[in-house]
């Protein structure tokens, strides 16, 4: 039988997604053993029990200095800013979206523009960035969104345009204004979008949110990561990775499982 | 229950002409059929009664005056495709319209009058056999279950006017046959006038009181270039004539439509 | 942006209460963050009737930015990168409190070599224009040698030790922490460092001279609050150790790492110290050959003609470069005033 | 009319679209004007000529250091380091997504790898992307190749299960092998996708490659913005930017020119 | 050219059965045309004869032996959609069942053999009238261009079985009538046995020999939860009785397809 027809049991499924994983486990531990064989005090690779012990203990003990749990409260800083990033985010580009897609005078007026800002690279700006929002909560916030809200509104100002024109006409043989179009046909047919959207915004979204907290923070998850890195802790900058992983990880699993009750009527993408 | 005066419309898009020379005029509750090969302008033309095209010349009149430049509720559709709105529930799809009449800021009804409209919609549901799927949404209907919807959803705004696009195209010929006696009952039971684009002669000579055949024809009979669509056939059924004349007429255009607008 | 770029312009000269400076991670800063997290500076500054917001900034050039640009009104820097940044850009701009001088805190070092002599052909990583920089040119000079006989590679300086662990780098100029870590690895050897230019690196708390100038209380309370926390973090008791303990957190190492980097720092715990060394005529040679170098490196701006274009102001009105325009000043008057115990 | 039926000329259209940009010059050259008035020698702000005095000069006359012109080499630099990143990515991405798409064993073993993967932010653990590449170019590149290409995969994967079964089948029937149908059904309809799926990468490249080269460079795009910005020489970093922007729509513009005319089979995405 | 012989077969997804007790034996050159209500699985039984769906139970014999698991060269298939290869020319999608065969690494003839490959193919286009569109995309071409370019790639592999999902949905009337003559004059060449799904009754009656009805029927005739469909008419059409039974054979079925799947 042809190979493209051959279809493993749910359970060899199973075992073929872990093999990678456990692949790459493997390699480390060896990777790391003989580091550690040849320099004891080796920092690189660090073993999986050192590591561990470093994550529990950060994640149980408070902080000598302030007296916080690190891990809890760098995981409810960064977590917030990214929160707000992609509230915000989301809101910009859901009203421009709708009037790029929808209203050809703004579509005339401000696409050329989103198309340009979506091109400069953020993190080649962050020096304006960081004088005209300062250098607090605010300006963390402002990277993630001047970094995601460009490429967001073009994608959902393109889903609006595909909105068929049949259902536009149609609403307006129903009487519908201008508005009543927006509020009524265009705006519950772009936000299962903008949730896609999202999704596919979360990682640059954690891209810049550490680039902010490297630059100006005193926590946050990226914060920890940058102070550790000059010492190269990577016993903690290792697990701190596979923690924001898995905290970007879940966030995906909400978003589609939100998508999916919200939005019953959409087809959600399905699959990968 | 309009008048609709065609005067010597022509459409041309990017240098190609499409229609042409389009003449006809229609008394308020007749029920035109359109038939013609593909591609050849059917659609344009129901978009430009719709005021979705513009006629490069010639003018539209709705009882004598000017047709609006947009779609307003005096002209009814229902398109082949997409014609309900994917989002809504399908008590939701027949309360839109009074949602949308409603003038209030949020585009929705509340309250009492939210109750008033949705009874009415269940009333009209439950008319056209949609009752028991009040609040599923369109996807989970049927081809034929979404057509009644959309007709429904059409005539709610009592249209003087009901464009009608390839409505049944999609259907099965049971579900057709069903669909065909909803529409002439409603048509009846309203008079107002509509204009049905169709693919199938029998369909057309089977309700319309009128059949309109569109064609390219060159009227130098030359070649002088390409030319656009019009009216070739003007067909007046009367009531008894249809029968009769349905196997004449199908064997009338039967040649025509094997040219479609690839070969021109 | 208009409205922005109008509410960040450099503070006109007028009084006001609210002040900000910010600091970065750096063994002879650490007591900024001391000082704020102590409420040393609200005692301060209650004494004048003002307030002063201490802000930690991770990356040392955004610090600097950013009082450059006007955010704050006062900022920790080296000498150096003040001359090139702030006064550079027009921001007159008073070195308050001279809080030390870098004494074997920056360090050049090889890769399986022991004389700085081989430095000669290799890649050099080091932060580009930075003090790492300005120490490697004068290492350099010192065995003879230009800049154009090796590569310089910009190397952030939070990847230096990453770095240095890759077989593509045989040659580093770096301060600590990262100097300690990296002479921990395998085959790292120091083989110049600042002790042996002492007195050419200074760090500093740099304010707006306007600002200053117009609130000279905003002056007092930095001085007041800084020489208290010398005070204690130089005495060998409980608080003392407590404070460097603090310190060494917050930098990410333990006391004995923080005391061994303040054991390469001439600290001038004494204020009268520090005046001594301001009004002095080393620091007039050190900043000629610093002024030199950014001129040589062409980070005075395009509109610098000459080393001279920036003047340069010491106590006694001695004054180094173009009279009129000074844009830096050493004035030890809050530190003389600490020394007298008259604030 | 309603707004949304009211089409502006193809004229006005242009002169809309100029609007915003207008603007934004017209604000920046108010502020720059107040503070050069307060600071003549202020640096956050410069004026547009003497903007555009450094740009000139940056392109033209070589370097007082090195002797280079400044301007060529940097994007002489980051352009290869970018097409070298963009060629490895579409590469692997190519491969990895026709065989997570296509083949049911090949999906249930790479895509969860590939899915954990793209939601690692590459700045967290550049350490060991340095030990494992080294420091030169390499380490740029891959840079690049990781951050994007986990991404370009997962697309190129859900657009190959896309290819309507129909075709598969009627394929099969025609005698293809799995091998055969990869060749002439699947990677043809496949590459369309590629150049639509390198062209959204372009932003997240030069994102990679200017972190990269703030890292470790001696020449490149990156290097010159985060060198010069140690004395905040921002009449060098904003015509940088508006140089980067350029550079990006014309690759950009290039790209989709290029799937027009090598897919005249594909419908190509039109619009925005 | 062969016999296919259903036995039993039966099918659940997901626990909901879709077709059940599926029995059936056809002669080799049999052309069995298909028709039910939407929904009932006339496409998933075409699935299964083309091992494209396994059934949960019963076997498909082909020749007296047990199917092949997956699709094969000796079973052709025409759909609705999507039969043709988008990214390839017209002479493109014909040449290419010659570069499957090729053996080649590449999967693609060179040279003189690639030169005498499309030279066939051209000689195959110019049969079904598509000669002057031999560079054209498919997306060039309309409906009826493409399904004739389906048609000839599904049979240039000479299958044994010809499988058509409604391949004439999508067209004209007088294209469609231009279809029929072109299938079943293959047909009568080549002799291959053929199964046809169709909406439309009088096609099913004009060409096929046989005419299968699907439809869903309880046997207990009680109401013991969900049934499948299965063949409820097995009409064998002399060539003669064709065109007599056309209308008692549309009047029988016509009640049946009114029933969509989704009031199951
Ligand atoms: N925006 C457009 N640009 C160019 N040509 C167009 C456009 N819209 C329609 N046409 C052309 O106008 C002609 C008429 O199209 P129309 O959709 O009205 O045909 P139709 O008669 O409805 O065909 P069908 O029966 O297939 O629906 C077609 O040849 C089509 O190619
Ligand atoms: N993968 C599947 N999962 C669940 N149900 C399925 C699946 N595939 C088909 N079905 C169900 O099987 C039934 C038969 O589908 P099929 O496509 O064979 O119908 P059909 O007779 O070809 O209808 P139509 O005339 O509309 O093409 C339908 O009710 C459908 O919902
Ligand atoms: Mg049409
Ligand atoms: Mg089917």
């Amino acid at each position: 039988m042809r190979i493209i027809n051959q279809f493993p049991t749910r359970r060899s499924r199973l075992i073929l997604g872990v093999v990678p994983f456990a692949a790459i486990a493997v390699i480390y531990a060896l990777a790391s053993r003989i580091r550690l064989e040849a320099n004891p005090a080796d920092r690189l690779l660090p073993a999986f029990s050192s590591m561990f012990d470093t994550f529990v203990r950060l994640a149980t003990e408070p902080d000598r200095r302030s007296g916080d749990i690190v891990l809890w409260t760098d995981t409810l800083a960064s977590l917030s800013r990214l929160g707000l990033g992609l509230g915000i985010a989301a809101a910009i580009a859901l009203v421009l979206g709708i009037m790029i897609g929808f209203v050809p005078k703004f579509r005339a007026t401000l696409a050329p523009l989103v198309g340009a800002m979506s091109l400069i690279p953020p993190l080649a700006i962050l020096p304006i960035l960081f004088i005209v929002f300062g250098l607090d909560e605010l300006s963390k916030v402002a990277l993630i969104v001047i970094g995601i809200t460009p490429v967001m509104t073009r994608d959902l100002a393109s889903r609006v345009a595909d909105i068929p024109e049949e259902q536009i006409v149609k609403a307006q043989t129903l009487g519908a204004s201008s508005w009543a179009m927006t509020l009524r046909v265009v705006l519950p047919q772009t936000l299962p979008r903008l949730v896609a959207s999202l999704r596919l915004a979360l990682g640059p979204a954690w891209l810049f949110l550490i680039a902010a907290e490297a630059i100006a923070a005193t926590d946050g998850l990226g914060y920890r990561i940058f102070l550790v890195r000059r010492y190269l802790a990577m016993d903690v900058i290792l697990p701190y990775v596979a923690w924001i992983t898995l905290l970007a990880w879940l966030s995906d699993l909400a978003l589609r499982e939100f998508a999916a009750r919200a939005f019953p009527w959409s087809k959600s993408g399905g699959g990968l | 229950m309009s008048t609709v005066d065609v005067q010597n419309i022509a459409l041309s898009i990017g240098g190609v002409p499409i229609l042409e020379r389009v003449n006809l005029s229609v008394t308020s509750g007749e029920f035109c059929a359109i038939v013609g090969a593909s591609g050849c302008g059917k659609s344009t033309f129901l978009r430009m009664l719709l005021s979705q095209q513009r006629p490069s010349s010639g003018a539209i009149l709705i009882d004598g005056e000017t047709v609006a430049p947009e779609p307003t509720p005096d002209r009814g559709i229902v398109f082949q495709k997409y014609s309900v709105f994917p989002h809504l529930t399908v008590a939701g799809n027949l309360v839109l319209p009074a949602d949308f009449a409603s003038g209030s800021p949020l585009a929705r009804l509340f309250g009492a009058r939210r109750r008033n409209a949705r009874a009415a919609a269940m009333a009209m549901l439950e008319k056209i056999g949609l009752g028991p799927h009040a609040d599923k949404y369109p996807a989970q209907l049927s081809g034929g279950q979404q057509q009644r919807l959309a007709i429904a959803q059409a005539l709610s705004m009592k249209p003087k006017i009901l464009l009608l696009d390839e409505p049944f195209g999609a259907l099965d010929p049971g579900i057709r046959a069903d669909m065909h006696e909803l529409l002439s009952g409603l048509w009846k039971e309203t008079r107002m006038t509509v204009f049905m684009v169709t693919h199938d002669i029998g369909e057309a000579f089977k309700l319309g009181t009128r059949v309109l055949v569109f064609d390219k024809i060159r009227p130098d009979g030359g070649k002088a270039g390409p030319a656009g669509a019009t009216i070739t056939y003007d067909l007046k059924l009367d009531r008894e004539q249809r029968r009769a004349r349905a196997l004449a007429g199908a064997a009338l255009v039967a040649a025509a439509p094997a040219r479609t607008a690839n070969d021109a | 942006l208009g409205v922005a770029a109008g509410g960040t312009l450099p503070a006109a000269a007028q009084s006001k209460t609210d002040f900000k400076v910010c600091w970065s991670i750096y063994v002879g800063w650490m007591p900024w963050g001391y000082i704020a997290d102590s409420g040393l500076m609200k005692k301060w500054a209650d004494k004048y009737g003002i307030t002063v917001d201490i802000v930690q900034i991770n990356d040392y050039v955004e610090s600097i930015n950013q009082y450059t640009a006007g955010t704050y009104d006062g900022c920790s820097m080296t000498n150096m990168d003040a001359l090139s940044i702030p006064a550079g850009g027009g921001v007159d701009t008073t070195a308050l409190i001279v809080g030390d001088f870098s004494n074997g805190n920056d360090a050049v070092i090889l890769k399986d070599k022991t004389a700085l002599a081989d430095i000669a052909g290799q890649s050099v990583n080091l932060v580009e224009l930075s003090v790492s920089h300005y120490l490697l040119a004068r290492a350099l000079d010192s065995v003879g040698l230009a800049e154009k006989d090796i590569t310089v590679v910009n190397t952030s300086d939070a990847d230096m030790i990453a770095a240095y662990s890759t077989s593509d780098v045989s040659a580093v100029v770096t301060w600590n922490p990262l100097v300690s870590a990296i002479l921990e690895q395998p085959g790292a050897t120091k083989v110049f460092d600042s002790s042996a230019i002492p007195g050419e690196i200074i760090d500093a708390m740099m304010v707006n001279t306007e600002t200053l100038a117009a609130n000279p209380d905003f002056g007092k309370a930095l001085a007041g609050a800084w020489y208290e926390a010398m005070t204690i973090m130089s005495a060998d008791d409980e608080a003392g150790r407590a404070a460097r303990t603090a310190m060494a957190t917050a930098s990410g190492t333990d006391l004995a790492g923080f005391d061994a980097q303040l054991a390469s720092t001439k600290m001038y715990y004494d204020p009268a110290e520090a005046v001594a060394f301001v009004g002095g005529e080393d620091i007039v040679k050190s900043m000629d050959y610093v002024r030199n170098f950014l001129f040589d490196h062409g980070i005075l701006g395009e509109g610098a003609p000459s080393a001279d274009f920036v003047g340069i102001a010491f106590p006694g009105e001695k004054i180094l470069g173009d009279a009129n325009n000074v844009k830096l000043r050493f004035d030890p008057a809050f530190m003389a005033e600490a020394a007298a115990g008259t604030l």
